[in-house]
């Protein structure tokens, strides 16, 4: 590990509340980076979608139920104590899979993976899907895959790479015109894509990021659980498991008490006593 | 018409007696090998396995088999390390089992990964940081101990044992054996204890997470524990299958008593260390991460509470109590359900931590995964079962393996 | 003394009995079996060594000989013909639009690869198949911008590096690509060890990570240079 | 010299030894390793050149702005395109996946003809004939009239190409398919006077009232819905939806309102006599006896008796009322889920009057009246006496459905050949069978789809079309729309398969008729038939890809006519018997027109609507009665029945049943289709008196254990 002085750190926020589950920002994915199709999708363990939306409801009945949609991408752990050591890139025997400590995304190399899947296990959301089968398309529609990202063969496992190939592009015109990239030069596609405008993404590191000034991380590891760090000073604002300290790069953002709460898991009665203290915390954000 | 491979003077069954045995058997692991090319050329959507279950049965059964098989190490480390002589007439078998389930761990995990042909970068690339890693490189060292600790053995087949080479080969072998028996055992406490890491590290599940030493997970020291504890039992489970099919006495009574013993307060001990832990992460572990015990235990029947009791207590302290009292422990009977219930509930602790882990959901809005095996994973986990009779079969066949064996059926051969 | 060992003793006697009496065939049975030993130790020594190289590899004839030193000469460096584009990705090889900013139909020289250039392709519109020595692997992500418009001086290598003086060259040699993995041979090196004495002699991934390292002290993160 | 076996094992150790110390083990592991990274099975897309292009979507009404992104002139990505008056920049996920159609399996490769009961492909040069040769002899017959059109919608240059050929034939039987926009322009008709449509400004509502109008789920332009509802957050705006169930709008809305299905008219029409008994009313121009309409709505509409039908409480229902009134900004939206199929007048109307009471008739963040785009101006078409003849006949019916039951209805021939484009009427009608039946009726039966689905299958020969990404076509934007937007997509790739632009078919089929058709029709090619017609834009509208035409509040209060509402039309009644009411879902992952849904559109859709094969019904646990979640059961409809799996879901009134449209489709493609039941087999349409309009909302159904 090498120390960057200006590293970047890029995550997004989810306004859960905008989020319509209307699956654009999953096709959008898949569209981008050559996700494969099969006949029968419905199967959805074995179903490769990087980016997923769950749909939470509140478990009240009619007419109080409540639904939220949840979209997944890669969570992007930089792992406990933000030290990089991920769930998975931490497990993974062959180096396949790696914390870039210049971005803060988790990669993933299709070509040096072999397939053990032990990262799959050691991931708790169900970010990382594996190629069961060999990817094939139906005659004349890999007329349509990009370049820009390779396809994957049989017997690797895949997921969401935060779009890092637009990244790449982004930073080939930097070089080009000799200067550093702008936010907007690079997000990702189901942020480019959600037609609700529920996706902000950018540099975490960077306090002039749309996505830092809304989710205010705390740079100070949690007085409560010092494996997580860059808790967010908005009260609206959670992380997915946050208390495992896998300290995700995704956040998500909603006015809604019973979704916030179902972010995480809480023993009883733990989340009011939590929930009061994130408010005070909360002040000095 | 092979009885001049025969050990001298030892009775062996008629060759096409035994033969047939070899051809039932053997059409057991042809199925097996059969569903293993299917896995190889068609890939792993032969299986049953599934984004939820990435580890299945087949990890479950290398950390089965290994378990089992360490007997090898431990009885080995007591023999040549502990100097504990009179277990010199159980060691050869131990070995071969041990030599059975390695190979048979190695050959299950190359069926395992997605891409075989790029196996060795676990060896090439290897990430210092994975429990996998550590095994990886641990188990093939160790097998090729095992190897190494198998040859003098074949080498005292009647006919190799006539070629000098061999025959001082062997001899010099022995005397060397306490070596190997020391890095097997050095080599077996790391990966039996990686194994263990493998789920022990995983923070983003708290079913498997564990807090321990160092970069060393509790479950790494428990794996290692129990693998030392339960292996015995499983070498004099087969010992005592073994005596059954040829209706012989192989293994003096003073030796099987004494690997009970060991393996007994092994067991209890385990068992002790194995309690602090559960009790440890259930009431503080995983109420720390927001999961209370029921989380785990209460979805569905199959994972109840009952597979914690089995697990503890009637596999597992019930079977360490009965090895260590004397009386339940030289009662044949109560010593065969003691080893037998020992084997059932180290493959449980196994299952449990490779499965049960996989099904327990950690998102609050994620739900409960269970998994049926294939019939291609049943039969790629059977083909070492049949491997190993077969290959047990030829060793007792043609290897003098137990040194005991003509001494304790003179008397048969007397009265014939 | 085990009961083992008394047996090995036992067995090991009659054994010599036995060698003792068939010495002489024997010997010269070992003799035998020593010499089949060395022939096909050196028969599968030197295939390996000579022959299993040459049978690894396919050679190709480029489409038609391309003369770079009369190019450079011609239209200037390197930059002239192989360029970034405005969004700073890599043009490669020039596309038969960009040859014809100068070529015709018409030859202006009188070598019959022109001649070949121009009715084959120039007249028919038809691309050069040309093959690509340098050609990487499709997981690979190699940015040309960063290495020659980057920052620091490793940010402004010249081709040379890792391309070596080709642009000397007056015609094209055969492209060699492994029957197995379908690589330029200029990838793993011409040496089947893959020994390089030049820097370009070798376009592994190590080498890309050896320069990074002694450039910024860190051989990089995989989507560095990987998609 | 004797060769024994150890000379044997001499060689064989010799050869391993030397192999050993030789580079190929080494070798030959690596590569095998590299020959799994480069499996020559799994492609390696090309590279080169990024480029983007700008187009329009038209795959459906919303006529989003899309950037096409090329490598080497070859497509790879649709994305939203920034600035489009439409969307700027979002897009929907069927827009995305749009150049999956392009490569569809179900792809009409080349000109059909129906030989028997299979195709077999023809040229178009023989196509063409075929087609005018048939035409010819129907003229010849003196019936011209008997030729029939259905458009998928009656905006643009296409379906008036169509309707030219007719008159230039010399039929009035054009028709066009139930549509969001045709519904609202005749809405407007009845209220306002032709020529007229309606556009909501829900950007600037603090106060959107939807009575089941699927605004996050395909309602009117989707990603611009999407856009402003996603701005009432900022805004602090509500949305209240009325609907039997919890649909994505519903889970969105600030509150969800239950209503019994069917009756949002009657809910629409209690809050008028609310606002009118409680004097909260605006005084507009309404015309058409206001006074017999105060009386009327006052009397049959009281809260007392709305809760009667809606099961809406009276209280809530002039709360609500109230509610509205105050509201800064408020509109009422109608059209249940996409507002296109199994509308009625009464409810469009009712809705359309109430925002009228409630003065928000082109005011800000209210309904704007607005008059249709008036864009293209086609020269006179010619006319010899036979279409002047036939052009004076009467129109069968009034509208597509009534079409179709006109025609099973009589026993000789009412039309002798039909002309389907853009359109998918055997899949997209209720009771398909009902429309195949029709369809088998009709001799000659042309299609211009260009995919081989339900209804292209009917056809007895298919002039297959080229896609929104391989043809030039002007595209008006979406219904409900506050202004009125043109956009135009142009060919972003050569087309894949043997297909033309319908509207240069349709030309070179006039042309091959010669005569005053072929005079009606002297433009060479379809292009440059657009740029003339469309003369007027044409600059801009090349240059920008896209001409607003009208933006903003329009002038004025119109007029309003209440006397449709005034005579108390009657409420469509639903069909059959069981103790459940089942209702068509619209899902925003799928489509319930054309085209079906891409591959990836289907793959995204939940395990609780599709699984494996089979559709998931939702129904309440409160009326599950011994049902199981995911358990197997038995739909049964007066239409037919459907082996479902059903899903116990608290988001949806006990005793209704959902059952999302777009699935059940027959055709040749294994990742879109044969999979789970088509809704529109099960329930049957209901033929709203007066508007025409196929007002079946759902059907009478029973639920039984499988």
């Amino acid at each position: 590990m090498i120390q960057h002085e200006n590293a970047h750190k890029f995550g997004m926020v989810v306004d859960l509340d905008k989020c319509t589950g209307c699956g654009s920002c999953m096709v959008s994915c898949m569209a981008e980076n050559n996700v494969p199709f099969k006949e029968d999708e419905t199967r959805k363990k074995d179903s490769i979608t990087w980016m997923r939306v769950y749909k939470l409801t509140n478990g009240k009945p009619f007419p109080e139920t409540e639904v939220v949609y949840m979209p997944r991408p890669c969570q992007h752990c930089s792992g406990l104590g933000d030290h990089g050591h991920s769930p998975c890139v931490s497990v993974c025997p062959a180096t396949a899979t790696d914390y870039g400590y210049d971005t803060g995304i988790v990669s993933q190399i299709y070509t040096r993976c072999f397939g053990c899947r032990y990262c799959m296990g050691a991931c708790p959301y169900h970010a990382r899907y594996f190629n069961w089968w060999d990817p094939k398309w139906p005659e004349g529609q890999e007329n349509y895959l990009s370049p820009n990202v390779s396809p994957r063969m049989r017997g690797v496992v895949e997921k969401c790479s935060f779009c890092y190939h637009r990244y790449q592009l982004a930073r080939e015109k930097g070089y080009m015109e000799e200067r550093e990239i702008e936010e907007n030069e690079y997000q990702t596609a189901c942020t480019t894509a959600c037609p609700a405008g529920a996706i902000t993404f950018g540099d975490l590191n960077n306090p002039e990021h749309e996505v830092t000034k809304i989710v205010k991380p705390d740079p100070h590891p949690d007085p409560m659980n010092k494996n997580v760090v860059g808790k967010s000073r908005n009260p609206k604002v959670f992380r997915l498991l946050e208390r495992l300290g896998t300290n995700t790069k995704v956040y998500y953002m909603s006015e809604r008490e019973w979704v916030r709460k179902a972010g995480d898991n809480y023993l009883d009665g733990e989340w009011d006593k939590r929930k009061n203290h994130h408010g005070s915390s909360s002040d000095h954000g | 018409m092979d009885s001049a491979l025969i050990p001298e003077g030892a009775k062996r069954c008629a060759f096409p007696k035994f033969m047939i045995g070899m051809a039932v058997v053997g059409a057991v692991l042809l199925w097996g090998v059969y569903a293993m090319f299917l896995c190889w050329f068609k890939g792993l959507n032969q299986t049953n396995m599934n984004d939820y279950y990435g580890f299945a049965l087949w990890i479950w059964a290398d950390l089965a088999v290994i378990a089992i098989g360490g007997g090898a190490f431990f009885t080995g480390l007591l023999k040549y390390i502990f100097k504990i002589d009179e277990l010199k007439n159980i060691i050869n078998f131990a070995v071969i089992i041990g030599f059975i389930c390695y190979s048979s761990a190695l050959l299950i995990l190359a069926i395992d990964i997605g891409q075989p042909l790029r196996g060795w970068f676990i060896f090439w690339h290897a990430n210092v940081h994975s429990m996998l890693t550590e095994v990886a490189f641990c188990l093939s060292c160790y097998f090729a101990v095992l190897t190494i600790e198998f040859i003098p053995n074949i080498l005292e087949n009647r006919q190799l044992n006539k070629v000098p080479f061999f025959h001082h080969l062997a001899h010099n072998m022995h005397g060397v054996m306490a070596i190997f028996a020391a890095t097997g055992a050095f080599l077996s406490f790391f990966h039996q204890g990686s194994l263990g890491g493998v789920a022990g590290v995983m923070f983003g599940r708290p079913f498997a997470v564990r807090e321990g030493l160092l970069i060393w997970p509790w479950t790494f020291f428990l794996f290692t524990w129990s693998a030392a504890a339960f292996g015995p039992c499983f070498t004099l489970l087969v010992t005592k299958i073994t005596e059954a099919i040829t209706g012989k006495k192989l293994v003096g009574d003073k030796t099987i008593h004494l690997l009970a013993k060991i393996a007994g307060w092994m067991i209890t001990t385990y068992m002790v260390a194995k309690i602090i832990d559960t009790i440890y992460w259930a009431t503080v572990t995983a109420p720390s991460l927001g999961f209370s015990l029921s989380h785990f235990y209460t979805n569905n029947a199959f994972y109840g509470y009952w597979i914690l009791i089995a697990e503890i207590l009637v596999c597992g302290v019930l079977p360490g109590i009965l090895l260590i009292m004397k009386s339940t422990r030289e009662n044949p009977t109560t010593r065969l359900v003691a080893i037998i219930l020992a084997t059932i509930g180290v493959c449980l602790n196994r299952w449990v931590m490779v499965l049960q882990i996989m099904a327990v959901p950690v998102m609050s809005f994620d739900t409960w995964a269970l998994y049926i095996p294939s019939w291609q994973e049943v039969a790629t986990t059977i083909l070492p079962v049949a491997y190993g009779i077969m290959l047990i079969a030829v060793a007792y066949r043609y290897l003098p393996v137990f040194p005991q064996e003509l001494e304790l059926n003179k008397s048969a051969k007397a009265a014939e | 003394m085990s009961e083992i060992e008394n047996k090995a003793e036992h067995g090991s006697m009659d054994g010599a009995g036995e060698c003792a009496a068939g010495d002489p065939k024997d010997d010269k049975g070992l003799g035998l079996g020593v010499i089949f030993f060395m022939v096909a130790f050196l028969v599968c020594f030197l295939s390996g060594w000579l022959l299993f190289p040459k049978l690894l590899y396919s050679k190709h004839e480029q489409p038609f000989n391309f003369d770079h030193e009369l190019h450079t000469a011609e239209a200037g460096d390197c930059e002239s013909c192989h360029f970034l584009r405005e969004d700073g990705t890599w043009s490669g090889i020039p596309n038969l639009a960009s040859c014809m900013e100068c070529h015709t139909d018409e030859p202006m020289g009188e070598t019959e690869d022109e001649a070949i250039f121009c009715e084959e392709y120039v007249a028919k519109e038809k691309e050069v198949p040309w093959f690509v020595y340098s050609k990487q692997p499709d997981c690979v992500f190699f940015s040309h911008a960063a290495h020659i418009n980057g920052e620091n001086a490793a940010g402004k290598m010249d081709c040379k590096t890792c391309h070596g003086p080709i642009g000397e060259s007056t015609s094209s040699r055969p492209y060699e690509e492994n029957r197995i993995t379908g690589y330029s041979r200029d990838i793993w090196g011409k040496n089947i060890w893959g020994f390089k004495k030049h820097s370009w002699d070798r376009m592994k991934m190590d080498d890309c990570a050896n320069c990074h390292v002694e450039m910024d002290g860190h051989k990089g993160y995989c989507f560095q240079c990987h998609k | 010299m004797k060769i024994d076996r150890r000379s044997f094992l001499g060689l064989g150790l010799g050869a391993a030894a030397g192999i050993a110390v030789s580079p190929v083990g080494v070798k030959l592991t690596d590569d095998s390793s590299i020959w799994t990274q480069n499996w020559p099975w799994t492609p390696v897309p090309e590279d080169g050149e990024i480029t983007y292009d700008p187009s329009v979507c038209s795959l459906c009404p919303g006529s989003c702005g899309i950037s096409v992104r090329k490598i080497k002139g070859r497509p790879v990505k649709i994305e939203g395109a920034d600035g489009y008056p439409v969307n700027n920049g979002g897009a929907c996920l069927h827009g995305i996946a749009g150049l999956q159609y392009l490569y569809d399996p179900s792809r009409v490769k080349t000109p059909m003809r129906k030989n028997g009961n299979r195709f077999e492909a023809i040229s178009w040069e023989e196509a063409i004939s075929i087609v005018a040769g048939k035409l010819a002899d129907i003229r010849t017959d003196g019936a011209p009239e008997t030729l029939g059109v259905i458009t998928g919608s009656a905006a643009g240059s296409m379906p008036a190409l169509f309707k030219r050929f007719l008159d230039a034939f010399g039929s009035p039987n054009a028709y066009e398919m139930p549509s969001l926009e045709g519904n609202l322009q005749l809405t407007a008709a009845t209220l306002h006077g032709a020529g007229n449509t309606i556009g909501f400004d829900l950007e600037n509502s603090d106060f959107v009232l939807s009575f089941g109008a699927g605004i996050i789920e395909g309602w009117g332009s989707p990603v611009a819905c999407f856009k402003a509802n996603a701005s009432r957050k900022e805004r602090h705006a509500k949305l209240y939806q009325i609907e039997p169930r919890l649909s994505n709008t519903a889970a969105g809305a600030d509150k969800w309102i239950p209503i019994n299905p069917g009756t949002e008219a009657d809910l629409a029409l209690g809050l008028c006599a609310v606002l009118l008994s409680k004097n909260l009313f605006t005084q507009g121009n309404f015309t058409g006896g206001f006074q017999k309409f105060t009386a009327v709505i006052q009397k049959e509409y009281s809260p007392t008796r709305v809760e009667a039908s809606t099961g809406i409480p009276a209280a809530d229902i002039e709360a609500l009322a109230v509610a509205f009134a105050k509201a800064k900004a408020p509109v009422a939206v109608p059209g249940k889920g996409r507002g296109d199929h199994g509308q009625n007048l009464k409810e469009f109307a009712a809705v359309q009057t109430l925002n009228a009471l409630a003065g928000r008739l082109n005011q800000e963040g209210g309904a704007f009246v607005m008059a249709q785009p008036e864009y293209l101006s086609f020269p006179e078409a010619a006319m010899d006496e036979i279409a002047e003849a036939g052009a004076g006949k009467e129109k069968i019916a009034g509208s597509v459905n009534k079409l179709i039951e006109d025609i099973n209805g009589s026993d000789k021939p009412l039309l002798n050949a039909l002309f389907v484009h853009n359109a998918n009427p055997c899949y997209t009608l209720k009771n398909t069978q009902r429309v195949k039946d029709a369809f088998k009726k009709v001799p000659f039966v042309v299609s211009f789809s260009s995919f081989m689905d339900e209804t292209a299958m009917e056809a007895d020969v298919i002039l297959p079309a080229s896609t929104f990404l391989e043809r030039t076509e002007d595209v008006p934007a979406g219904a409900g729309l506050p202004k009125s937007v043109i956009g135009l997509a142009t060919p972003q790739v050569d087309p894949v398969f043997n297909t033309k632009n319908p509207g240069d078919a349709l030309i070179q089929v006039a042309q091959a008729m010669g005569g005053t058709i072929a005079e009606s029709f002297e433009w060479e090619t379809y292009d440059e038939c657009l740029e003339a017609v469309a003369a007027d834009i044409w600059d801009s509208l090349s240059e920008e890809g896209s001409v607003v035409v009208a933006e903003g509040v329009p002038e004025g209060t119109p007029a309003v006519d209440v006397s449709y509402l005034a005579a108390n039309p009657t409420s469509v009644e639903m069909k059959g018997e069981g103790d459940f009411t089942l209702v068509a879902i619209d899902n925003m992952r799928l489509t319930g027109t054309i085209p079906a849904a891409s591959p990836f559109a289907i793959k995204t859709v939940s395990d609780k609507v599709l699984s494996g094969t089979q559709t998931v019904v939702e129904i309440n646990p409160a009326s599950a009665k011994g049902l199981k979640d995911g358990g197997e059961a038995i739909i049964a409809t007066e239409q037919g029945e459907a082996k479902v799996k059903v899903n116990l879901n608290e988001g949806i009134m006990p005793g209704v049943i959902g059952m999302v449209k777009g699935l059940g489709h027959t055709f040749d493609n294994p990742y879109v289709a044969g999979k789970g039941v088509n809704v529109n087999d099960l329930i049957g349409p209901v033929i709203e008196p007066g508007s025409g309009l196929d007002a079946a909302f759902g059907i009478k159904a029973t639920l039984k254990k499988a």
